[in-house]
């Protein structure tokens, strides 16, 4: 029961505030953004303490057999596919449904405070339940097709959010992309569970894993889930919509492209570890990929003036970590990655929502400057933040990304390419993320004058989810990946954990340092650069080239060829009357002629055809 | 010795039918027309008394009286027709008629 | 099975219907067809209820209904029908669509609104003697019926192009159900000749097909084939579709998208496969690929209109292409995944249709080139057609996404390429379906239009709770299916 | 060679050029004069196969009855001047024409060919017909008993000729009709 | 001969009332009704002696060259029917264009008696006879107008090719005479039935009368003639044509094809001839009538290449029914049928009151639809019946000539006449599409519904749908005629 409430919370949230936003608004009223957050947050919090209650439960049980499942009814069933709609609470789940909710719940709390001039708050809060209710079925779900209905769920919240402000058509055209970069992933996610179904029979998540599958498809069923999760997860080559989907409010990035929605690519790969990890292909697949994002994002974040897209290309950056982690086999480590990046990530969005708040709007880093005086909540919240993701000890950063890069070495999988890779982009996180910090809140305030004295802290709502976050990014990591994932774990290795970690946090050191000796001083503004103008191939082959595909399908095909088919036969039947129509000359006697020439026809096939008559 | 045998009246008679549906296809007059297809007539009476000849009865005979009567009735609805297209168009020209087409 | 004569009430009401339209004043023409289609609507589905509503398909079987009319005994023909679980939801769906389409509003109740009515309820005749029938020279009868107030429907209330479209239309769709005709003949002769009796009853054809040679029936085939792929439409026998639907009157492009389209559907299901279950599979490859290539190829002619009806008529096609996908599985769950998802695609269809002519009652000129922004002004509206525009999208939790999954999912072991093919029309039909939905609703600060006789007011209460009754099966219909799929 | 043949030979060639001049003569007085000249040779070959009676009316008929309308037509309309019609149509007309013609009469001739030699399947030979009462006499008999209804409907023809002739030929039609 | 005077009595009626017409008209000059009264009560009472005698056997009487037959009463009936229809409908046309006159009527009554004495002859010459009984009228009736050169020159044309092909019909007689020694088609069967060896100037001969049937109902290539008459003669006049005429023609060419036993092994050879010159004409017929009605703009040539497409269809019965007599009903319910729609669409198109005189064009129906829309409605079902769509009679009328031809292993040929079923249907649909989706043209005819035209055609509609939805009566009636023999 408790799973369902877990669920069914955020989904009565999501009625309550949608219908009373359709009341108010076809009555031309404004919805009181109090109560509707409170609603909200209430569904939320609910939520959260329910899973909290479910965690305990899951904690007293033995080892073995930590499930807790709930059947809601049956969903399809149709020969031998048989799928119930269920919903399955084990610790993975319990990782992500504790993050969703709990980290939910502050993102809804800091909402009440950070849109409250919004004019259809209730829109939004109803959008966020709805986030929230798909992301835990996302996640809870016991099936594939239940996975994939969260999954497209929280894609449809996304788009919705994204495209928030949907005055602004390239908000809405931001939310579009996010939505059909992730159907594409989407069809890879479709085609693994008609593989899944063809091979194994069956669609729970238990049972596909249990089943035996031959190494040609358990190699193609893992890269087609790993094509979904670059989609959702925005990695290489599908990453492209992150960055834009900063378009939306800032406590959505922080909820849903930050904290949740992109995790769940690891969630879905931790989630069939088995089968992912029984393919070697895969695995080394995903440690490039994600390496490689970890990389490139990490460069493209160098080069970026807004401040939510530093931060979104840090997403980036970091869920490539997550990847590589997972791609050498230590799903757990990815696991906790996700939940400290959860916390850290989420303050630093809602800390830049803060300071985007004081200053009206104001993204531009370089146009920002010496607001820790002006913002002290909100800086040292977001020093916190820094520090996590720097992966200074004893912040919760340092000690999933050092795992991450301990496993990236010693893993089974793991070797030193990754491993490099993984230290670079560990550098350049450094080297960013100072920048940012430094652009932020050092040097001399860069806005007008009558901005930065406009500039005040936030009101609590906004200021205790930072407080809060900000102490999970310093304790989070204290516990451990509350998780046991053993596949590909780390064996006894004769390269020492506390090496890495001294590398690891030299390494950050060094980038701080870097981007210190860089911008602690000289300020001067920086175009953003487009590195890899990744985004702009896409553009080109993607939007137009399929509008070329779309006008060549219709000039060339429906025009030219179907069209013209019905056209030409129109025009044959009516040539050939017309042809016809020419011997009509309006002559008896030339009709008479014809009519002779027919009969000499006809007599002269008489006698062909007759030549064995008659006695000549 | 060669004797007068009916086939050679036949022949004659196709000729003389073919000669006179040659005619209705070739003149223009419609009066000549009008005579051709009599010859056409005239032709297959002439096959029907050979083959009563041939077949040694004489219901060819009856036949071509019964032909000559519709022959008369025709011509002469033929000619009232003639008479009424020269009426309206002064004509007996075929060429002249060939209005209706298409 | 049970025989009984409560059959002939289904055909029998919509002919009352076309009477009582006469005797109806002018005025009240719109309420006394959206009564009169309620009403048939009610009884229809508590006739049907006990195949609807069964909870196994065994349950459902018990509830199979057969009625034999005898019509023509001298030639054979006989007026057979027959009730189970897949007419069940076409009749049902056709007298829904007829409802829809009755409540909206428009000139064809302004000018000569009894005719209209009339059509409209004779339409539900035909279309339900062709669902019902199994005997095919009945169905040709009745598939053929449609055309004569389609052509009107068309004709009388249409938009410019009108005369050149429907007749495009009718051509193409006679030359097809003609090519049938004559393939029913020749199978009706080669009955006779083995078995001595002038039957189109479909059970006695197949047993007669299922001892030829499946490559001796390939010109029959092909015949069915050519009207139901018209019909549907398959491409590349398209050519016909978009002009009609753009020129046709709002209430014939929902009767032909929501349920003429059905009729190729039940044709396939019906007729063609049955009779001819093994030349069927001696053209899988390119029955399938056809399916695909329509998934596509209207995707992306959809993608680039710029008129709503047009994109939502390649829309149509598209999605029609999955209900084939699934057909052509030729694998009986597959089949029931093509009758689920036509279901999905009756009701979506003939919601977004609606809605588009709702919000083209409020706003006159709708070009899909720059965006409207309306959807603040008529949130209600606006909010429901998005969800129609989700449900079309297919996803998770509505109607067309558990058909969509089940056909793909018993496509992809016949051919996998075309299954992926296939999915790609998913992603395209979130491009333009977005595009749609966004170009109307978002985007830029649209003021109500001040001019008199323009609606400006949010979707009204009847609309809205024919909305929502739509919505909500195509919801509950999403969650579950199951009560859909109780096999064929 | 017989007198039959050479009678046979006379006639059928002033049959054979009196037809060709009717489709040769400029003139319609001077065809309708051909056409007369057929028609002679024509009771000739009538009378050579002993069909006296038909011999006689078709003296009668065409000659007496239908060339005289004819001429009496061709006066009337005032056509009796030559006019070189053949010369009108297309070289292409007139050659496909009397080359479809032609096929036409060496297929005819071509079937008529093989009734030599027929058996025949009456026994009325020309002792025979006398022996009853003569040629005459057994058509007569054969009109107004077996043929009786070719005969009514004969008449019925010959009454339709009329009013049609009539109706075709009133001089003033009736303008306007009763608009009752 | 007075033995026979209870089956003879419809004979008997229709030509005394020919007479007593006659009479009548010459009685009172001045005016034209007592004719027109006069030939109705002689076709009304004609048309109910031939419905009491439709049970009687079939029974040869003037020494068997006249058959006496429940189809002969059901043509003669139905003849007498669509004389009273045209007349009734036609009442309107006449007075409007001048032509009400009394001889008008005594050939209407004269053309039907030769129609019916045609379908009933059993002796070739006899056939002759009848064929011109009908076709003098005939021609006289299309040049009816005699102010019209239209009317004239299509009067014209038609004789001299009638005439012609008149002459040909004889020679194929004289060339069966030849080859039996008798003109009795009961002889000549009789005779085909023991093999011969002089086949050739049979079979010829055969050929030769053939051919002069196709060229009256116009079977292509020798229907040059029709779409020129059809659209000159006065609109009455080619309704009797398309109707009396055609179906007179088709019936005696049906009988006609027969009197050769094609069940006989020596004529298995001629047989196949006989059925390739069919297939092909069966198949140049449709191309033709299909292919340029759609080039058409007058309604009445429109209507000329419908029917020369409806013989091809009718060909195709008749090549259904070849060598199994039996079959022969498809060609007598399409028959029926198309007399059926055939009558009520000129009905329909005598209440036109064209504004210039070329004839009733296309254009004239624009807009029909806000004008008169009970004409829209009749002329639709007319139509749809004419393409052979459901619940009008047309689409029976295609069942059974497309099941007796597929029957007969015709099945090209019957893909062949879908296709141009196909073609014909938008030419159908054109007039339909003018009515309802166009505004009048200003140029467009008046239309005005006369009393007797309007009973006429809405007759005809009931009928048309009557029998599309409930064809029993007329299928059996129609199947149990035997025709030949």
């Amino acid at each position: 029961m408790n799973n369902t409430l877990i669920i069914l919370l955020p989904l009565l949230g999501f009625f309550i505030n949608g219908v009373w936003h359709l009341i108010a608004s076809s009555k031309g009223k404004k919805v009181s953004p109090f109560a509707s957050g409170t609603i909200a947050t209430l569904a939320m919090a609910g939520s959260f303490a329910l899973a909290l209650t479910q965690f305990l439960k899951l904690r007293a049980m033995p080892v073995e057999s930590r499930l807790i499942e709930e059947t809601l009814f049956q969903w399809m069933k149709l020969g031998g596919l048989s799928v119930d709609f269920a919903l399955r609470f084990d610790s993975l789940s319990a990782v992500f449904t504790l993050v969703i909710t709990g980290v939910g719940t502050l993102i809804h709390l800091y909402s009440v405070g950070y849109m409250s001039d919004e004019e259809n708050i209730a829109k939004y809060f109803s959008y966020l339940n709805f986030f929230c209710f798909m992301m835990l079925n996302l996640v809870l779900g016991a099936t594939l097709p239940h996975v994939f209905l969260g999954w497209e769920g929280v894609g449809l919240a996304s788009y919705l959010l994204i495209g928030f402000w949907y005055k602004e058509m390239p908000n809405v055209l931001a939310g579009q992309k996010a939505f059909i970069m992730n159907r594409i992933g989407d069809l890879g996610f479709l085609i693994a569970m008609f593989i899944g179904f063809k091979f194994a029979g069956t669609l729970d998540l238990l049972e596909i894993q249990k089943a035996v599958l031959s190494p040609h498809v358990v190699t193609v069923f893992g890269l087609l889930i790993f094509f979904a999760c670059t989609g959702k997860s925005a990695q290489i080559p599908l990453f492209t919509w992150l960055p834009d989907a900063m378009a939306g409010p800032t406590p959505v990035s922080a909820l849903i492209h930050a904290a949740t929605m992109v995790t769940s690519g690891i969630y879905l790969l931790a989630r069939l570890n088995p089968i992912i990890a029984a393919s070697d292909i895969v695995l080394s697949t995903i440690a490039i990929v994600g390496g490689l994002t970890a990389l490139v994002a990490a460069i493209i974040a160098c080069f970026q003036s807004d401040l939510k897209k530093v931060l979104a290309y840090s997403t980036v950056s970091q869920l490539g970590f997550m990847f590589m982690a997972c791609g050498v086999g230590a799903f757990q480590v990815g696991v906790f990655h996700v939940m400290t990046h959860a916390f850290f990530k989420a303050l630093l969005f809602l800390a830049a929502g803060s300071v985007i708040h004081a200053l009206h709007g104001e993204q531009n880093i370089f146009e920002m400057g010496g607001l820790r005086k002006k913002l002290p909540l909100t800086f040292i919240t977001f020093t916190a933040g820094w520090a996590a993701i720097l992966g200074l000890p004893p912040f919760s950063g340092f000690f999933s990304k050092d795992e991450i890069i301990y496993e990236t070495l010693v893993s089974h999988h793991g070797n030193k390419i990754i491993f490099g890779l993984a230290i670079i982009s560990a550098a350049l996180t450094a080297f960013y993320m100072t920048r940012l910090y430094l652009l932020v809140f050092f040097g001399n305030a860069r806005m007008d004058k009558k901005k930065f004295d406009h500039a005040h802290e936030s009101p609590w709502v906004m200021g205790a989810p930072l407080a809060v976050l900000a102490t999970l990014s310093l304790v989070g990591g204290w516990f451990g990946a509350p998780v046991s994932l053993d596949h590909g774990a780390a064996e006894v290795s004769e390269i020492s954990p506390h090496l890495i970690m001294f590398v690891s946090v030299v390494i950050a050191t060094l980038g701080a340092g870097l981007a210190f000796f860089k911008y602690s001083k000289n300020t001067k503004v920086e175009k953003t650069t487009d590195v890899f103008g990744i985004d702009r191939i896409y553009g080109v082959a993607f939007g137009r080239g399929l509008q070329k595909l779309s006008s060549g399908a219709a000039k060339y095909v429906e025009e030219w060829v179907v069209q013209r088919i019905i056209q030409v036969s129109a025009a044959l039947v009516d040539l050939s009357g017309n042809m016809i129509k020419v011997l009509q000359v309006g002559s008896a006697q030339a009709y008479l002629m014809m009519i002779v020439l027919a009969v000499v026809a006809i007599f002269a096939w008489f006698f062909l055809g007759a030549g064995i008559y008659g006695n000549f | 010795m060669i004797t007068l045998e009916p086939w050679m009246m036949l022949v004659v008679s196709m000729i003389i039918f073919c000669i006179g549906l040659l005619g209705v296809i070739l003149r223009k007059n419609l009066l000549i027309m009008l005579m051709c297809v009599e010859l056409m007539l005239n032709g297959v009476n002439l096959s029907f008394v050979a083959f009563s000849k041939m077949h040694q009865i004489l219901d060819g005979h009856l036949t071509v009286l019964f032909v000559m009567t519709v022959a008369a009735a025709e011509s002469a609805v033929g000619l009232g027709l003639v008479i009424a297209l020269f009426r309206n168009l002064r004509t007996v020209d075929s060429d002249q008629i060939q209005m209706l087409r298409d | 099975m049970e025989t009984s004569s409560s059959l002939s009430f289904l055909l029998t009401l919509p002919l009352i219907g076309v009477l009582i339209a006469w005797v109806m004043p002018k005025a009240v023409q719109r309420l006394y067809a959206i009564f009169g289609s309620a009403l048939i609507l009610a009884l229809t589905v508590y006739e049907t209820s006990g195949l609807l509503f069964a909870k196994s398909a065994d349950l459902a079987k018990t509830f199979v209904v057969d009625q034999k009319l005898s019509w023509v005994p001298e030639i054979g023909f006989s007026l057979s029908l027959r009730l189970d679980s897949v007419s069940a939801w076409f009749v049902v769906l056709n007298t829904l669509v007829a409802l829809v389409a009755f409540s909206l509003r428009g000139v064809w109740y302004r000018k000569y609104p009894r005719l209209f009515t009339s059509f409209g309820f004779f339409l539900v005749f035909a279309l339900n003697a062709a669902f019902l029938s199994t005997d095919l020279i009945t169905f040709y009868l009745a598939y053929e019926a449609v055309f004569i107030p389609m052509i009107f429907m068309v004709g009388i209330w249409g938009e410019n192009q009108k005369a050149a479209s429907v007749l495009r239309f009718f051509i193409m769709s006679f030359l097809g159900s003609i090519l049938m005709l004559v393939s029913i003949f020749y199978l009706v002769y080669l009955n006779h000749e083995a078995s001595g009796v002038y039957s189109a009853q479909i059970t006695d054809l197949i047993h007669f097909t299922a001892t030829q040679d499946p490559v001796k029936l390939c010109w029959p085939f092909m015949g069915f084939f050519a009207a139901f792929a018209i019909k549907v439409p398959l491409v590349p026998f398209h050519g016909w579709l978009k002009d009609v639907y753009t020129n046709a009157p709002m209430p014939g492009t929902i009767w032909m998208s929501g349920i003429l389209s059905k009729l190729g559907v039940i044709g396939m299901i019906r007729f063609v496969l049955p009779l001819f279950p093994q030349t069927a599979a001696m053209h899988q490859g390119w029955l399938v690929t056809l399916a695909a290539i329509s998934i596509v190829y209207a995707a992306l002619l959809a993608i680039r209109s710029n008129d709503g009806k047009s994109l939502l008529a390649y829309s149509s096609i598209s999605h029609l292409g999955f209900v084939m996908l699934g057909i052509f599985s030729l694998k009986s769950n597959g089949i029931t995944a093509a009758i689920l998802l036509s279901v999905g695609h009756t009701l979506v269809s003939a919601l977004l249709f609606f809605l588009y002519h709702q919000v083209e009652e409020r706003q006159a000129e709708l070009n899909l080139e720059s965006p409207h922004g309306l959807a603040p002004l008529y949130p209600v509206l606006f909010v429901s057609l998005f969800v129609s525009v989700l449900a079309s999208v297919s996803l998770p939790g509505t109607l067309n996404f558990g058909g969509e999954f089940l056909v793909l999912l018993n496509a992809y072991p016949v051919s996998a390429l075309c299954t992926i093919l296939s999915g790609l029309g998913v992603i395209l039909g979130a491009v333009y379906m977005l595009k749609f939905y966004q170009q109307l609703g978002l985007g830029s600060d649209a003021q109500k239009p001040t001019s008199s006789g323009v609606i400006t007011k949010d979707i009204g209460a009847y609309d809205l709770v024919l909305v929502l009754m739509l919505l909500s099966v195509i919801v509950y219909g999403g969650l579950q299916p199951a009560m859909f799929l109780k096999g064929n | 060679m017989d007198f039959g043949l050479l009678a046979f030979s006379i006639f059928s060639t002033i049959a054979i050029l009196g037809s060709i001049m009717v489709i040769l003569k400029k003139s319609p007085v001077a065809a309708a004069f051909s056409l007369v000249l057929v028609f002679f040779a024509f009771a000739g070959l009538y009378a050579l196969m002993g069909a006296h009676l038909v011999a006689a009316l078709q003296i009668l008929v065409y000659t007496g009855a239908i060339m005289v309308l004819f001429v009496f037509v061709i006066m009337l309309l005032s056509q009796d001047e030559p006019v070189n019609d053949l010369k009108e149509s297309s070289g292409l007309f007139k050659g496909v024409s009397v080359l479809g013609i032609l096929g036409l009469m060496g297929l005819l001739i071509r079937a008529v060919l093989t009734a030599r030699g027929m058996v025949p399947t009456g026994t009325l030979t020309d002792e025979k017909i006398v022996s009853m009462g003569g040629n005459v006499r057994l058509i007569s008999e054969g009109i107004f008993t077996d043929h009786v209804f070719h005969f009514e409907l004969t008449s019925f023809l010959l009454l339709g000729a009329v009013v049609s002739t009539v109706a075709l030929a009133k001089r003033k039609a009736v303008s306007g009709g009763s608009k009752a | 001969m007075i033995d026979h005077l209870d089956v003879m009595m419809p004979w008997a009626l229709l030509s005394g009332g020919i007479l007593i017409t006659l009479l009548v008209s010459v009685i009172r000059v001045d005016t034209k009704r007592p004719a027109q009264i006069s030939a109705v009560i002689t076709l009304l009472a004609t048309l109910i002696s031939c419905l009491g005698l439709l049970q009687v056997p079939a029974e040869t009487v003037f020494s068997g060259i006249v058959e006496i037959s429940p189809l002969t009463h059901f043509i003669l009936a139905l003849f007498s029917a669509i004389g009273i229809l045209f007349i009734l409908g036609g009442d309107r046309y006449l007075n409007k264009e001048g032509l009400h006159l009394s001889d008008y009527y005594h050939l209407l009554l004269i053309l039907i008696l030769g129609a019916s004495a045609l379908t009933c002859s059993k002796d070739l010459v006899v056939t002759f006879i009848s064929l011109e009984v009908m076709s003098l009228p005939a021609y006289t009736l299309t040049g009816f107008r005699r102010n019209d050169s239209r009317s004239n020159e299509a009067a014209i044309k038609y004789y001299i090719l009638g005439g012609a092909i008149g002459a040909v019909f004889l020679l194929g007689t004289s060339f069966m005479f030849g080859a039996t020694g008798s003109t009795n088609l009961n002889t000549i069967f009789t005779w085909s039935q023991s093999g011969h060896s002089d086949m050739v100037i049979f079979g010829m001969g055969h050929l030769l009368i053939l051919i002069a049937f196709m060229f009256k109902v116009a079977a292509a290539p020798f229907h040059f003639w029709k779409p020129d008459v059809y659209e000159g003669a006065p609109t009455p006049v080619t309704g009797i044509m398309a109707t009396v005429v055609t179906t007179a023609a088709f019936v005696t060419l049906v009988r006609l094809i027969h009197i050769v036993d094609f069940n006989n092994p020596s004529w298995a050879t001629y047989a196949v001839t006989v059925k390739h010159v069919i297939r092909w004409m069966a198949a140049l017929s449709l191309i033709v009538g299909s292919a340029v009605i759609i080039t058409q703009k007058n309604l009445k040539r429109m209507l000329a290449y419908s029917s020369i497409s409806h013989t091809g269809y009718l060909l195709l019965g008749v090549l259904g029914s070849l060598g199994k007599g039996e079959e022969i009903q498809s060609v007598m319910i399409y028959l029926f049928g198309y007399t059926l729609m055939t009558s009520g669409i000129f009905a329909l198109m005598s209440q036109s009151e064209p504004k210039a005189d070329t004839g009733i064009e296309l254009i004239d129906l624009t807009g029909l639809m806000k004008r008169s829309p009970i004409q829209t409605m009749l002329w639709s079902i007319f139509f749809f019946s004419m393409a052979g769509m459901p619940f009008t009679v047309g689409f029976f009328t295609k069942y059974f000539v497309f099941m007796s031809s597929i029957g007969s292993g015709e099945t090209p040929l019957v893909v062949l006449a879908a296709l141009c079923t196909v073609v014909s249907a938008y030419a159908y649909m054109r007039p339909i599409a003018l009515m309802v989706m166009r505004d009048a043209d200003p140029t467009a005819a008046n239309w005005n519904s006369g009393f007797w035209s309007q009973i006429v055609a809405v007759a005809a509609a009931a009928g048309v749908v009557f029998l599309g939805v409930m064809p029993n009566a007329m299928i059996q009636y129609l199947k149990g005629i035997p025709l030949i023999h």
